[in-house]
């Protein structure tokens, strides 16, 4: 176990510091070994690198190294029109592709100053509350498998479908809907489409009712997640950690209530879950009631969905004057945020793209420092990153 | 260079009805009224911070502040102590030079989306090319500001933010590849995203995006019709 | 008889090669794992004694828990990877000498002790002798004559383990 | 008339034959049957999943034979830094230790291929075995998760040989034997307050013994919610990682093979092996195969249950249920056993 590190990512050094080498220890201590956790592993949904220093099973330092897929998304939005970008951010978060147009689409429509119709808007929050129980769902599922129960992941997935088959018949796109326009939106519902997504919210709140019972009420869970990975509310905020696993830490903050009004959040009537313990289980928990709260409402959407035109009326090229704009929308991984800088282009100037797993997984270092290896997964699945979110 | 910023567009919601053909008529330049939220949130701001904000502005609702590059740090402080701002969104960089047409006007527009050729410095302006901008927020009082600061281009360095912030580590690592920033303070600079070997700055105008050199931006082609936008069918 | 002594030779010549192999190889996990042909041919051979209870405890005890210990320890502070050459050194001969002068000790005291008896597994003798190495037998032996012995042994253990435990203490 | 004596008085010879040939065959036999209504079956049912139920037709009959062909068909790689030697033989060595078990397990009144005086400690002796095998293949593959996969097994063996030791000396002291067969003679001769006509399986006396062994057993098979060695989600696969094709599926026979083993040992020791009320003589060595049968299916359904629906626990939290709870039951089990054989 030297400490020759390949030419590639970089990795803090610090963590090669002082390993033992195969000398034969006199005291009782081990050497500490160092473990690479991916790029290819099970549990980072994707190409994330962890490097922990171990002590026999306890994690002495961890280093995440990220990069492996990092697409240069802020390079090239600089060399793409307005409407092609969408495309782009599309694969950020490829769980919810849909919920990452709406801020990018939300900030070219200030910049321009035209505003979707009604009906738009609500189909756009019905997609993105769509996209967000897309992907918590799956989280809820895969949360079993990462503390090994199997069959609730084969849950998830099954009633993900149901969501994904939804936003597909509704967009043509399982997973990168691109179905936004500056302005509005590519095309109305189609027909039946409200009655065939009532059925599937029943579904999935009795799948809710279904991960409850497996999962939150059983003690080896309980006693696989309690008191795990607990990221104090103040620091996770330093931290920027956002979503629900801010919210799990006891901090009552949801962009859809507290941020810049946008889509028809305003209008909704809707209860933001909090936790106070700050651990996996309660990050567990706040998802668990956000699926059920965006159940509800989808539901409320359908029931007032407004009638008139899908579209504003925008000019064909689009050019958007000079400015600078700030979005942020609480996505299904927490806060989304553009920055747009335009010149009067047909494309924009810089656009700094703010990802929610960005942040919520540069914590890892401070909040895997003395766990086991096994936590190192249940806290690595419990903070629920994908690897689009982090590398961009 | 504040009589070329421009200030943001005063357009209104109630625009959106009207058709607008040209896009590029709309940028009137026109003094905002800005929102007494924001207004209020910087008299609280430059009361801490005092003679270190250089300029302000409000970006559709957002307090944007420029500070000098001395009171970098001081004004996370004051973001984090006087304003609540417990939140760090994010830290990057912004490089205000235009990107430089390797090929030539006649080889092909292939910087794409036609930029244009003079440096310009977008709201609250700037002293050269390269910019710091932070993004903080408030989890009680939902409030945001953003702050930008200039940098050196020749050797830029700030102050880092990490003991303000433990999260700006990744940011300014990030930062510092991308643009060459260096933060002075971070516990230890190193690649993020790009392998260690890596030379150049991506994010930097000058640096050339190789796809493009390769294969020219063709062009805006095949412009797909608007919904309800028949006017004019076929080829542009 | 024919049987038992082919069978019980072939086992002393795995017996011996892999006690070779202990000492000879250069890896610590191999020779952990000569050793397991060691016990499991020493099990073997209890068998041929008609002491079935032996081996199996034999078996239980050393394969599955001491071999597995020495791996387990070895593995958690070094597990070297191909030949380790940290394991040899320069008494190779002493050590030779040593091994074939306690060979030549045990052998000659063994040979002079149980030279002359022959174990018959056949017969009413076999009989007796196969209830001999039956549990029953061995239980009724260890909590009557032997009862004394055990419980010493069995605090000796005790005491042991809980100074183990004190001595592996961080605190 | 040679030829006809030929057919009833077989020599030890042959016996020996047909008997090795029986316990070769009952590991993949048992494997695949546990496979196929467990594994694929129960599970796919449990978690809705529509690939297993599909190859072949009928309730996807086809999918673990493809599964059988697709892991002989794939390459057989060691990796560049692993110990050949040792790499190669560790799926024997955990396979073989579930074959020996079978040796013990009567199936009818005659049907057993060694009725060992020390029956039920000898299969717990070589079930131990198969750990060796698992410490070597962890060992050899030079991979850390492999390594980690080893240790984990390792140390779980060691805190859970106790409690099935002491869950199983419950049984023995009530039979009175350590042979199997002797066992179930116990079950079957015994009577529930004098009422014997069910006899007196060991379930009904040793229950607190029972859940001790299926937890015990639960752990020694590697199964959720101790299945800390192979650990998919984190170890990827512990001790297997590095093992392809026809090794892996070694390892993965031995698993389901252990799992039968165990099962038909639960089922013998608890539930009265080959014994149905009233059927003695040549019925029962008929019947006996299959009445273990269907005992050791519902022991395994109960084993695979647990697994497909229960986490993972983790290495600490397991020895600190086998040290703090199962070894104090399987204790004050065994006194009560004892005190009540005493004074019954």
């Amino acid at each position: 176990m030297t400490s020759t590190e390949t030419p590639g990512f970089e990795v803090d050094p610090a963590l090669y510091s002082n390993l033992a080498g195969s000398q034969v220890n006199v005291e009782l201590d081990t050497g500490d070994m160092i473990l690479n956790l991916g790029p290819q592993h099970p549990a980072t949904h994707g190409t994330l690198r962890l490097v922990v220093r171990l002590d026999g099973e306890r994690v002495v330092a961890a280093d995440p190294v990220i990069g492996y897929m990092h697409r240069g998304y802020e390079k090239l939005s600089e060399f793409r029109t307005y409407p092609q970008i969408t495309t782009l951010i599309n694969r950020i978060d490829w769980l919810s592709s849909f919920a990452n147009e709406v801020p990018f689409v939300h900030g070219a429509e200030q910049l321009m100053g035209i505003e979707a119709p009604p009906r738009a808007q609500w189909i756009r929050t019905i997609l993105t509350e769509l996209s967000r129980i897309a992907t918590i769902y799956l989280f809820l599922g895969e949360m079993g498998l990462q503390v090994g129960a199997l069959t609730p992941a084969f849950w998830g997935f099954r009633d993900r479908e149901l969501v994904l088959n939804l936003i597909e018949s509704a967009t043509g796109g399982r997973f990168h809907p691109n179905f936004n326009r500056i302005g509005g939106l590519k095309d109305d519902l189609p027909w039946g489409w409200i009655a065939e997504c009532r059925t599937t919210m029943d579904k999935i709140l009795r799948g809710c009712d279904d991960f409850e019972d497996v999962l939150v009420g059983n003690e080896i869970f309980e006693a696989r997640t309690r008191g795990i990975g607990i990221i104090p509310g103040e620091l996770g905020a330093a931290y920027g950690v956002s979503g629900a696993n801010l919210r799990a830490s006891g901090i009552d903050w949801d962009l859809r209530r507290d941020g810049k009004p946008y889509l028809a959040y305003p209008e909704l009537d809707f209860k933001v879950w909090t936790h106070s313990d700050g651990d996996s289980f309660a990050r567990y928990w706040v998802r668990l009631q956000e699926t059920r709260e965006a159940v509800r409402m989808v539901i409320q959407l359908l029931d007032g969905l407004p009638a008139g035109p899908i579209m504003a009326k925008v000019p064909r090229i689009i050019k958007v004057p000079e400015g600078e704009v700030w979005v942020e929308t609480e996505n299904p991984l927490g806060q989304m945020g553009y920055y747009i800088v335009s010149k009067g282009a047909t494309g924009p100037f810089r656009v700094k793209i703010r990802s929610a797993s960005f942040s919520n997984v540069s914590i890892l270092p401070w909040l895997l420092r003395g766990v086991y290896v096994p936590d190192v997964i249940t806290i690595m699945g419990s903070l629920y990153f994908i690897l689009g979110d982090i590398d961009r | 260079m504040a009589d070329e910023t421009p200030d943001t567009p005063d357009t209104p919601d109630a625009s959106a009805d009207d058709a607008v053909t040209d896009a590029s008529a709309v940028a009137v330049e026109e003094v905002p009224a800005i929102d007494p939220a924001v207004a209020a949130l910087f008299e609280r701001f430059e009361a801490a911070l005092g003679d270190g904000v250089v300029d302000h502005a409000d970006s559709f609702g957002t307090l944007v502040v420029r500070v000098k590059p001395d009171a970098w740090k001081r004004a996370a402080e004051v973001a984090r102590a006087d304003l609540d701002c417990d939140y760090l969104s994010f830290i990057s960089g912004i490089d205000w030079m235009p990107a430089p047409k390797p090929a030539g006007d006649e080889g092909g527009d292939t910087s794409a989306p036609v930029q244009p050729d003079t440096m310009t410095f977008g709201v609250t302006g700037s002293d050269g090319r390269l910019q710091v901008f932070a993004h903080v927020q408030s989890t009680t009082r939902h409030w945001g500001v953003t702050i930008k600061t200039d940098v050196a281009d020749p050797a830029p360095t700030v102050d880092s933010w990490v003991s303000v912030y433990p999260g700006a580590d990744w940011h300014e690592r990030e930062c510092w590849e991308m643009y060459g920033v260096d933060f002075s303070g971070h516990p230890k600079i190193r690649h993020l995203y790009l392998p260690g070997e890596f030379e150049g700055n991506p994010l930097r105008k000058d640096f050339a995006l190789l796809a493009r050199e390769v294969k020219p931006w063709p062009g805006l082609v095949d412009v797909e019709p608007m919904p309800g936008d028949d006017t004019e069918e076929g080829d542009s | 008889m024919i049987v038992q002594n082919i069978f019980f030779w072939v086992l002393a010549l795995a017996m011996v090669l892999g006690a070779i192999g202990v000492v000879r190889s250069q890896n610590v996990v191999h020779a952990a794992l000569y050793l397991v042909v060691v016990m499991a041919g020493a099990a073997a051979q209890y068998i041929l004694l008609a002491a079935e209870f032996v081996a199996w405890v034999q078996v239980i005890i050393y394969i599955g828990a001491v071999i597995i210990l020495f791996l387990f320890g070895i593995m958690l502070t070094r597990a070297p990877m191909g030949g380790d050459t940290k394991l040899d050194n320069d008494q190779r001969w002493p050590a030779a000498v040593v091994s074939v002068f306690l060979a030549g000790v045990l052998g000659a005291l063994l040979i002079d002790a149980f030279g002359k008896k022959e174990i018959v597994i056949s017969g009413a003798k076999g009989e007796q002798l196969l209830q001999v190495g039956k549990a029953g037998h061995l239980a009724d032996s260890i909590f009557t004559a032997y009862v004394v012995p055990f419980e010493v042994v069995s605090i000796l253990l005790l005491a042991a383990l809980v100074g183990a435990v004190v001595i592996a203490r961080r605190d | 008339m040679p030829h006809m004596t030929l057919a009833l008085e077989i020599g030890w010879g042959t016996t020996l034959a047909i008997k090795t040939l029986l316990v070769l065959a009952i590991i993949p036999v048992g494997a695949l049957i546990l496979g196929y209504t467990f594994l694929l079956k129960m599970m796919s049912h449990m978690q809705s999943r529509l690939g297993p139920m599909d190859p072949g037709g009928f309730h996807g009959w086809f999918q673990l034979v493809g599964d059988g062909i697709k892991f002989l068909q794939k390459e057989d790689i060691m990796p560049a830094e692993s110990d050949r030697r040792v790499f190669a033989m560790a799926p024997a060595i955990v396979v073989i230790s579930t074959f020996l078990i079978f040796l013990v397990v009567p199936t009818g009144p005659r049907l057993v291929v060694k009725d060992l005086d020390v029956g039920v400690f000898y299969a717990l002796a070589v079930s131990s075995l198969s750990v060796v095998g698992v410490l070597m293949a962890g060992w050899a593959s030079a991979n850390k998760f492999a390594l980690i996969g080893a240790l984990r097994a390792a140390a779980q063996l060691i805190a859970y040989e106790l409690p099935l030791l002491l869950a199983v000396v419950g049984v023995v002291i009530q039979a009175g034997t350590m042979s199997l067969q002797g066992i179930v003679g116990a079950q079957v001769d015994g009577s529930i307050f004098g009422f014997s006509g069910l006899g007196n399986p060991f379930i009904l006396t040793q229950f607190v013994g029972f859940f001790l062994f299926l937890i015990a057993a639960q752990a020694e098979l590697t199964q959720t919610p101790f299945d800390m060695p192979v650990a998919e989600s984190e170890l990827v696969a512990g001790y297997m990682v590095e093992y392809t094709g026809f090794r892996f599926l070694f390892f993965f026979i031995g698993e389901f093979g252990t799992a039968f083993a165990f099962a038909a040992l639960a089922a013998t020791m608890y539930l009265g092996g080959w014994a149905i009320p009233g059927v003695t003589g040549g019925m029962a060595d008929l019947l006996g195969p299959l009445v273990l049968f269907v005992k050791l299916m519902g022991v395994a359904f109960l084993m695979f249950w647990v697994r497909f629906t229960y986490p993972r626990l983790r290495e600490d939290q397991l020895q600190a249920v086998a040290w703090k709870y199962l070894i104090p039951i399987g204790l004050l089990n065994i006194i009560v056993t004892a005190i009540i054989k005493v004074a019954v």
